[in-house]
């Protein structure tokens, strides 16, 4: 096996680090040994990244039904274990009944959602890891990994697009 | 699950003649000795704060000389059939007796939100404000029947429901029917002219299912469909009337 | 406690579960003496779990109603009316409900005290009857005086026979309670008229008309659950007519409230408006117009008490065109110069009725057979202020008072407690730190009702004759000791014809020495000898007659002499007809140290806790009166100061006040609240002698002070407030 | 396109800027503005202190001493009474939680339309969400009889293995107030997670430490920022019905109660305008109070922010009034004997000031003043108008509150009511909103810098003809 190196190139604008990544690409980099690290959101559209997946959308909903299921169970399911007959209403009234539904829907939901932007971004995690306190300044870093004889290549090539320094990736304490 | 009480259940009704009552007040205090209600001083008295289960309400009309009072009015928990005080509890601690068909009030859940004391169209309903603790040896007097309300708690008229229990109680014991005016909560015990009279509803024979058939019987808010316990047979003067 | 208090009666009555039915069952000749033990040593007939329950007498006021108390281990729980009873049938007001609170005050006096100057010092019961000798035998007769309240009958009756025996005078017996019944001024117009010295029963119950000229029998008026009962029944029309109730009194009482009308008649002018209502009667019913109403005049009638003259000839055809038509005197109609003229005006009315001795008129009833020598009272201010007199001049050398606090009861203008000055030697028999208890030298405190012994006589208000009967129903709660047993003690220690002439040992004997004229009349009691008679009089409540039965008076043609009515006079100078009223809730002032007397609301104003002036409205207006400003209530004789209640049914010329508040003694919940209207009352007497206490005028001031009144009621929703 | 955006509005054009200053189209180096942001959180004065150690006492002595004496004595020492079972303490709850509806609804509402002058201030009006919530939660807590059984309301089988009743209207609440809770706070901890790196970044010592924590170990990768997209925005749409269904609720603990002037089916939308109506205004004064004390905030928060808040405040307003006067007409027309009763009471009893006082800041304020944009552009006017207009919401939840419950159908019970210690307990959440709005005003980064960022990135100006205009992109 090649000896990998993992490095974190800095870029100042958007448009040299979508060429560089173009570049980067064409120098035999693919694209999952690469990331993009920004201080503002940047879509993968705008560097022609391939696009995120994401589990969250499928963690909300997985979490709306569970919601519903508790909400079901409090709403239809706790009265039978304790009847109590109040106000000559019905043991299990339908419209109070959708409050609860609705309530629980949502919080089932929203927790999940929550959760799950811990799961899928492995949060919290205090490891050292590759990071640049310039990327909060709004420089975008493209952190990759090439093979130690590419590094030279790379590195120039980059420098060339107009990244502001190309270094090996250091894992630290953030 | 089967209770094993339901098979006594039954209907127990009031029906108060405001013709008969003279506004003595004995209902009130005798509810207040059986029912172990606090007394709490001027001050709370004067801002809407007495516990008394039972008012006599009165209110006056025409200008003098020919001003009048209206009948009187004892006002006590109606022990609504479709109760409203009983669905907005958050807790269950008001709800519905399915053996005696009133609503009773389960101190010991209560966590003191008083929306059923909002939600009483009748305002029959009273709650403790403080600790209202009646010095020694005064408690001496307490029934040991009737558990003592501390403060944050909601309580109103149970239809003097110890007594039901224990008529109950007595009458299954002897292997019996319970005759009619058996069991009387202690307003009605009290009331000097039998204004106030108790019973069963489910008996049609019983005197207040009879009372309750006359012409003269009102119950309060009948428009708002709580179905009370309680009906008025309506007083007002007029010289000649048949009886 | 060795001696006397251990020999303390605990008579097993019912051991029965439940209600008061099972007072008539379960009871056996029991043992007459138990001995006072510790708590944790049930009696043998008290079980965990149960209650057991007594009959007695209720003595918050002299209607002796009987009451069931139920006890649980020992403790007294719940007071219900005795079903049996013939005065209140089962029923009970709200002074009896609240009876326990005077057995288990916090301020009672708890053991007997001497008192010198404001100091309250312990004594033990040897020494209290030690003075108690010294001062029946250490003084003379006539230098001895009792002065007693208007219950228990037993005491009276065993003071009357020491002082009998003594040589002494007879005890007085006095109360505000009997003073605004004007029990006095009916007792003699029911002489004059009925030809009996007695209270007259009135039976509304059977009748379908009446006219109550003042008197307030649904509060506290001679027996007001008896009354309450006859009101109920002739509302529910015992004749196939629902019952018409006309009320006359200047200011609308409960009792006007629960009527058909109240007519709103000037003070003092009662009698006048029976007079003129007897003419118009005996005029619409043609024939000849009675003796007794030749001389009466309907327009200056109706001119004197500002009833319009068609309002009287209606009302005198409903009285006319009725079948059992029944006119009831007494209260404050019968508080004027005038009250006797005005009793024996309305008593005359019944007698045109023609419904004496009839069903719905007036009775009479007939008085157990017990101490029938001992008559007595009520008496009356004459004799009162007569005694008063001996006091101030140094003619009392010993005062026992018993029943009554005159100190707080009795007009301040009669001088009652600067006269005790000049009395050597007071001693009270209070259960409470009253007024004059505290005046006195020394408290020897009774038991409170619940915890004694006695009988009430029935003077009105049941169907028959009975003795209502006491006994305690529970172990007495502090070291009290029964008036009759310190007054036995005393005189066993002093021995000698004393001794001699009143020969009981302690005061169960006494009981029993007085029952046993009953042991062979037909009752509600069949027994063969006096202990098997006192169990049952004990579990009965009281003996009455087996067979219902009033007399009927027999009279002397009433309708025979012209009746005339003085002109009412009124005490002092003033812009207003003073009203005092007995509070319906506290009576006579005793049950102001209820606390839950205090917080049951007045039926008519539904005000808690104090006292109030009732102003007309429109009066209140042109003085600028609003709701709880204070005024000072000023007559000659005295003034208070109260918050105004703008009270909508009084005569513009009058204002109210209630009595029963304004302690300066007497325990934390009445100490120090409200005020006491007899400050005001002047001195003019009824015809009978008795004060004329509706004959004071005063004036009212402003103070620009307000305090807020404890009322029930919304000043918002009833009086509409704000809403306008 | 540029990630730094460059100053676009040049000198000529600086009258169209100036109009469209709310989108900051004059930005500043990321760095720059980050500096900025720091150095607003790390300045304090001896005033500050000084206030906050005030407010401190304030609370301990109006809110916990207060409430200690209240819970060992019950709530006989506060106003409540029969019939006003209810008195302030569920004035301030709904009160409060009015308030924390503005977070939301500046936040949620406005990202989901994508109103782009949102951008600055979101941050500041999601803290008071959760911080008005907390208020609104020791108000309801305050309220309770027996507080220390409070939990008996949580959805479990209890010591009698009884659940809760939801039937109730109480428990709806119970379960909609802790899911907004919950919600709220994490809506605002999500776009928070980035500005706490960036804080991280740019921290030294104990704050390192805990900006470290905080920030989970983020650094703003692909995959980091994708997650946090879908599920803000996932947030955004789902926490509004949320927020909506709250006050709604809380609506219905009134209109579901069978009293006159309560019994309105108009009431919960009205409820929900009514807490915008509040809560927009607090913002308001926050911002002014934000933009007035602390460093650098002037570049952040600019006059025409208030602008566009006014305007906001304005519209709502008439909302408010909309369904004020929809609920009063109803009411008199059709209602029964006492609601023409309690409409006299509202307009001619004793505290008919208050209803007078409640329109006169609700409606009359903003409309006489709101609509012009010179004043709409002036902070301290702003101040002055966002206090009145909660002045005017405090006074409606009074009237709807305490003053209505003097009325019922037993006219024999109406009794006045009169506040006790529920004042100072009102004062006591007062201060203790503003304590803790202080404190993490200088631990939270108060503007999303990365959101301030992507704005500026999303404007730039474009010449139609001879006149430019601003342009914004959508950046998704």
């Amino acid at each position: 096996m090649e000896e990998h190196k993992t490095l974190l190139a800095l870029f100042e604008d958007l448009d040299p680090t979508a060429a560089a990544i173009e570049r980067l690409r064409k120098l035999g980099i693919p694209d999952d040994q690469m990331n993009v690290i920004s201080g503002i959101p940047v879509t993968e559209a705008m560097l022609g990244r391939p696009r995120q997946w994401s589990n969250v959308p499928r963690l909300a909903l997985g979490g709306s039904l569970g919601g519903f299921l508790v909400g079901a169970f409090l709403a239809f399911g706790a009265p039978l274990l304790y009847p109590i007959h109040v106000g000559g209403q019905a043991l299990i009234p339908i419209p109070p009944s959708i409050v609860v539904l609705f309530e629980l829907t949502m919080l089932g939901m929203l927790v999940s959602t929550f959760i799950g932007v811990f799961l899928d971004s492995y949060f919290p995690s205090y490891r050292p890891k590759e990071y640049l306190p310039e990327i909060s300044d709004g420089k975008i870093g493209i952190l990759f990994q090439c093979p130690q004889q590419k590094q030279a290549q790379i590195v120039l090539a980059l420098k060339k697009l107009g990244a502001e320094s190309v270094a090996p990736a250091e894992a630290r304490q953030l | 699950m089967s209770n094993p009480l339901e098979e006594v259940g039954h209907k127990w009704g009031m029906v108060i003649d405001q013709d008969l009552c003279t506004g003595c007040q004995a209902c009130v205090t005798a509810c207040a000795m059986e029912n172990n209600i606090a007394f709490v001083g001027e001050q709370d008295a004067a801002y809407g704060r007495s516990l008394q289960w039972i008012r006599v309400e009165r209110f006056w009309e025409g200008e003098f000389p020919e001003v009048k009072s209206t009948p009187f009015q004892p006002v006590l928990c109606q022990q609504c059939g479709q109760a409203p005080c009983e669905p907005v509890c958050p807790v269950y601690a008001s709800v519905h007796s399915e053996n005696q068909q009133i609503n009773i009030q389960v101190y010991n859940r209560c966590v003191g939100t008083r929306y059923c004391a909002n939600n009483c169209p009748y305002q029959a309903r009273v709650f403790n404000w403080r600790d209202y603790r009646e010095p020694g040896p005064l408690d001496n007097a307490l029934n040991p029947d009737v558990t003592v309300r501390r403060r944050g708690i909601m309580e109103k008229c149970t239809f003097c429901v110890q007594r039901i229990v224990q008529g109950e109680d007595t009458a299954r014991a002897e292997g019996r029917q319970m005759a009619d005016g058996e069991v009387v909560p202690a307003c009605a015990q009290a009331c000097p002219t039998e204004a106030i009279v108790f019973g069963r509803l489910d008996d049609p024979d019983s005197l207040v299912s009879r009372l309750k058939r006359d012409g003269r019987a009102v119950q309060l808010l009948e428009e708002l469909g709580t179905q009370p316990s309680v009906t008025y047979l309506k007083g007002g003067s007029s010289y000649g009337r048949n009886g | 406690m060795t001696e006397k208090l251990s020999r303390r009666d605990f008579l097993k009555l019912t051991a029965a579960g439940a209600g008061a039915t099972a007072v008539l069952t379960g009871c056996g000749p029991a043992s007459r003496y138990v001995v006072r033990s510790p708590y944790a040593e049930m009696p043998e007939y008290t079980y965990n779990g149960q209650s057991t329950f007594y009959a007695t007498t209720c003595r918050e006021c002299p209607a002796g109603c009987g009451i069931v108390v139920r006890t649980h281990q020992g403790r007294a729980l719940k007071i219900e009316g005795n079903p049996s009873h013939p005065v209140n049938l089962g029923k009970t007001c709200s002074r009896g409900q609240a009876a326990l609170q005077g057995l288990y005050n916090p301020d009672r006096v708890e053991a007997p005290q001497a008192l010198a100057a404001g100091d309250r010092q312990e004594i033990d019961w040897d020494r209290a009857i030690r003075v108690v000798r010294e001062a029946l035998i250490g003084n003379r007769p006539e230098e001895i005086a009792f002065l007693l309240g208007p219950s228990p009958d037993h005491l009276y009756d065993l003071v009357s026979e020491i002082m009998r025996s003594l040589g002494g005078p007879a005890p007085l017996c006095y109360g505000t309670q009997a003073l605004f019944e004007a029990r006095a001024t009916l007792v003699q117009a029911t002489a004059q008229v009925l030809n009996r010295t007695a209270l007259p029963f009135c039976d509304l119950g059977g009748s379908d008309v009446a006219f109550s000229f003042g008197a307030n029998f649904l509060e506290t008026w001679l027996s007001p659950l008896a009354y309450g009962r006859g009101f109920a029944r002739m509302r529910r029309g015992q004749v196939g007519r629902r019952g018409f109730l006309v009320q006359f009194e200047p200011r609308l009482s409960q009792t006007g409230a629960a009527a058909d009308e109240w007519i709103a008649v000037a003070p003092g002018t009662e009698g006048l408006v029976a007079l003129a209502l007897g003419r118009l009667v005996a005029e619409a019913r043609g024939g000849l117009v009675p003796a007794a109403y030749r001389e009466v005049d309907v327009a200056t009638a109706a001119e004197a008490s500002g009833v319009p003259e068609g309002t009287l000839t209606r009302l005198a055809g409903i009285f006319a065109n009725a079948e059992h038509p029944l006119a009831v005197p007494g209260g404050a109609a019968l508080g004027h110069v005038n009250g006797l003229e005005a009793a024996r005006a309305v008593l005359t009315l019944n007698a045109l009725a023609g419904n004496l001795g009839q069903p719905g008129g007036v009775f009479l009833t007939p008085v157990p057979n017990v101490h029938p020598d001992s008559r007595r009272g009520p008496d009356t201010l004459v004799e009162i202020n007569a005694l008063i007199g001996r006091m101030r001049s140094g003619q009392v050398k010993a005062l026992f008072v018993h029943g009554i606090n005159p100190a707080f009861e009795l007009p301040a203008a009669l001088g009652f407690t600067a006269a005790l000055e000049n009395v050597p030697q007071i001693i009270s028999f209070a259960s409470f730190p009253d007024e004059t208890a505290l005046l006195a030298d020394y408290i020897f405190p009774d038991h409170t009702p619940l915890e004694s012994w006695g009988y009430q006589k029935v003077r009105t208000g049941s169907d028959r004759a009975a003795l209502s009967g006491a006994q305690p129903v529970v172990v007495p709660f502090h070291n009290t000791r029964a008036t009759v047993d310190v007054l036995l003690a005393a005189i066993q220690a002093a021995g000698g014809d004393l001794a001699a002439g009143v020969p009981y040992s302690d005061e169960v004997d006494f009981l029993q020495q007085s029952l046993l004229t009953l042991v062979q009349e037909a009752g509600n009691i069949a027994a063969p000898e006096i202990r098997t008679f006192m169990t049952q009089f004990q579990q009965y409540g009281g003996w009455w007659a087996a067979e219902a039965g009033l007399d009927a008076p027999s009279t002397p043609a009433p309708l025979e002499r012209p009746l005339r009515l003085i002109e009412p006079e009124f005490a002092g100078e003033g812009e207003f007809h003073l009203h005092v009223y007995p509070s319906p809730i506290l009576g006579d002032g005793a049950g102001a140290n209820r606390p839950w007397l205090q917080e049951t609301p007045d039926p008519m104003t539904t005000v808690m806790w104090n006292t109030w002036v009732e102003i007309n409205p429109e009066t209140a207006d042109e003085l600028g009166l609003e709701d709880n400003d204070v005024v000072r209530v000023a007559s000659d004789f005295g003034a208070i100061e109260a918050p105004v209640y703008r009270y909508p049914a009084i005569r513009r010329d009058t204002i109210a006040i209630p009595f029963g508040q304004g302690h300066t003694a007497l325990g934390r919940y009445a100490d120090g609240r409200g005020a006491n209207p007899v400050a005001l009352l002047g001195l003019k007497l009824t015809g009978a002698g008795d004060l004329a206490f509706a004959a004071t005028r005063v004036r009212l001031e402003k103070t620009g002070r307000t305090s807020i009144l404890a009322r029930l009621e919304s000043r918002i929703g009833v009086y509409g407030e704000g809403l306008e | 396109m540029a990630a730094t955006a460059k100053p676009i509005a040049p000198a000529t054009h600086e009258e169209h800027a100036e109009s469209r200053q709310h989108l900051m189209l004059d930005p500043r180096p990321r760095g720059e503005m980050n500096a900025m942001v720091m150095e607003s959180m790390h300045t304090t004065s001896w005033k500050f202190w000084g206030i906050a150690f005030l407010l401190g006492i304030v609370v301990l002595v109006c809110l916990f001493l207060a409430w200690g004496y209240m819970i060992s004595e019950g709530l006989g020492v506060a106003g409540v009474n029969r019939p006003a079972y209810w008195g302030i303490f569920l004035v301030n709850t709904v009160f409060w939680i009015g308030i924390s509806h503005a977070g939301t609804f500046v936040s949620a509402l406005l990202r989901v339309f994508k109103a782009e002058f949102r951008r600055p201030f979101t941050r500041a009006a999601e803290l008071m969400t959760t911080f008005g919530l907390i208020q609104a939660g020791l108000s309801i807590f305050m309220h309770m009889g027996r507080v220390w059984l409070s939990y008996w309301l949580a959805p479990y089988p209890n010591a009698r293995g009884l659940w809760p009743n939801f039937h109730s209207p109480l428990a709806w609440d119970f379960l909609a107030i802790n899911t907004y809770l919950l919600a709220s706070t994490m809506y605002l901890f999500l776009p928070l997670i980035p500005d706490l790196a960036m804080a991280r970044d740019r921290s030294t010592g104990w704050r390192k430490v805990v900006y470290r924590v905080l920030a989970l170990g983020f650094r703003g990768t692909e995959g980091e920022w994708a997650h946090l997209r879908t599920a803000m925005n996932i947030f955004a749409f789902a926490i509004l019905p949320v927020m909506f269904s709250v006050h709604t609720i809380v609506a219905w603990d009134f209109a579901a109660a069978s009293r006159p002037g309560w019994s309105s089916t108009i009431f919960g939308p009205y409820f929900v305008v009514g807490a915008l109506h509040s809560g927009v205004a607090a913002v308001a004064m926050v911002l002014v109070v934000v933009r007035g004390t602390m460093k650098n905030m002037k570049y952040f928060i600019r006059a025409e922010h208030f602008d566009a808040i006014g305007k906001l405040m304005l519209v709502i307003s008439m909302g408010w009034a909309y369904f004020f006067f929809n609920d009063y007409l109803v009411q008199w027309y059709g209602g029964d004997h006492w609601t023409h009763t309690l409409l006299a009471w509202h307009e001619s009893g004793p505290l008919a000031w208050i209803w007078g006082l409640m329109l006169v800041c609700n409606v009359a304020v903003p409309w006489f003043l709101l609509w012009n944009r010179k004043i709409r552009s002036r902070p301290g006017w702003m101040f002055v108008i966002g206090l009145l207009i909660n002045v005017g919401m405090w006074c409606e939840r009074y009237v709807i509150i305490p003053i209505s419950l003097t009325i019922n159908r037993m006219p024999f019970t109406w009794q006045s009511y009169r506040p006790g210690i529920e004042i100072v307990l009102g004062i006591g959440t007062l201060a203790f909103f503003i304590l803790l709005y202080m404190l993490a005003s200088r631990l939270v980064p108060l503007v999303p810098v990365w959101e301030v960022q992507e704005g500026q990135m999303a404007h730039s100006l474009r010449k139609f003809g001879r006149k430019t205009v601003v342009s914004v992109s959508e950046l998704e």
